[in-house]
């Protein structure tokens, strides 16, 4: 298991392979990366900012949690924070597991309890001025699927 | 006690962190004697359904118990991933 | 949206990246990776047979149709056939939305048709002799998902 | 019209591919033709559950109708993936 809190960019393909390499008889690996949206046009940067100390210990307890619950052979977790550009990666999860399902489920629930249980925020400056990204609704209900 | 304020929080109060002499039993009553303060406090905490607390890096709830509490932070909703 | 049957090996981590830096404005990408296990020991080769020509049109139906159902930017399904080791990458798929829910559940579609709907079979050679994979109920019970 | 074989269907069979003369209307037709060939087609057609079978390149059911079929194609549930 692994969790990184970084501000350097990462190569996510490089990431998904290196994961890939060490995981001992798991058929089936999913990956998912979140990439800087220009939404609405002209973003210069979107500013993640985050709790250092807690953002490590937050991710651990939720890498720790998809492990107990699914089936895993690995899972790893990889999360910026700083200043990036519309196109740049802003983190990914992977998971490994003998099992499609535990690998599609565990990943699915590392992302929304990353969504809304991890302190980090967002915000996106743009021509327009700097707005912070609202939580939705739905990213909050999505936990109670778990 | 140390108390951190993130994301516009941050920028409402206007300082990332500080040192706060407090005898508060719960969040609640820290949230009380911050709004007390000044103005600016007083827009930050003015809606606290719009606010999320961890004390010593655990989220919890307003009514959590400060005893023994090292750090308490206040953020709004988070947006990972 | 791209669709390919093929012997040669492939670089997972590659294609994801591949993949990524073409899909403006989509902001989640999931991709599944599928790794030849050598499950029972003394795995020495897994043999993927195929029907040309079928193959090739059903992976394209099954892609397109997961274009239809969810708000995909782009989607890619990576297949191989032939005599495989174990450790070698089987198969990918890989989905781009801007809505995490989307980019899962249609690779999470994929997948489901794939195992049980695209005219793979595999035989798994190992110092025991040769056994055909059997279909499982599972595989095709998943598909009453979607 | 040509029939191919895929799988163990194939091993059980021989060949992966044959072309034959058949006035069957339907797949059901074809394979009681087939079955009354040899003993090899009748052992890989014993158990019909355990089979499925392409018209044209296009999965169907053993009810289906071969009228302008040029290709059929019998094998056992895919495992792709």
């Amino acid at each position: 298991m692994q969790v990184r809190v970084q501000s350097d960019i990462f190569d996510p393909g490089a990431e998904l392979n290196a994961f890939t390499a060490v995981i001992d008889g798991a058929g089936a690996v999913v990956s998912f990366s979140g990439i800087v949206r220009d939404v609405a046009g002209g973003l210069q940067t979107m500013e993640i900012e985050h709790y250092p100390g807690m953002t490590e210990s937050a991710l651990q307890a939720i890498a720790e949690e998809a492990m107990q619950r699914w089936n895993l052979a690995d899972a790893l977790v990889i999360h910026r924070y700083g200043r990036l550009q519309a196109g740049e990666i802003i983190m990914m999860v992977a998971t490994a597991s003998p099992h499609r399902k535990d690998a599609f489920d565990s990943a699915e629930f590392l992302m929304d309890y990353l969504k809304s249980r991890a302190p980090f925020w967002k915000k996106e400056v743009s021509s327009a001025g700097a707005d912070w990204v609202a939580a939705k609704d739905e990213d909050e209900s999505a936990l109670d699927r778990w | 006690m140390d108390v951190l304020y993130f994301a516009w929080v941050r920028e409402r109060i206007g300082i990332p962190k500080e040192t706060v002499e407090t005898s508060a039993a719960t969040v609640n009553e820290l949230v009380a004697e911050l709004r007390q303060r000044e103005e600016r406090y007083e827009v930050a905490f003015s809606d606290l359904s719009s606010l999320r607390v961890a004390v010593d890096q655990t989220l919890t709830d307003f009514d959590a118990s400060l005893s023994g509490a090292r750090e308490v932070a206040f953020f709004p909703p988070m947006t990972g991933g």
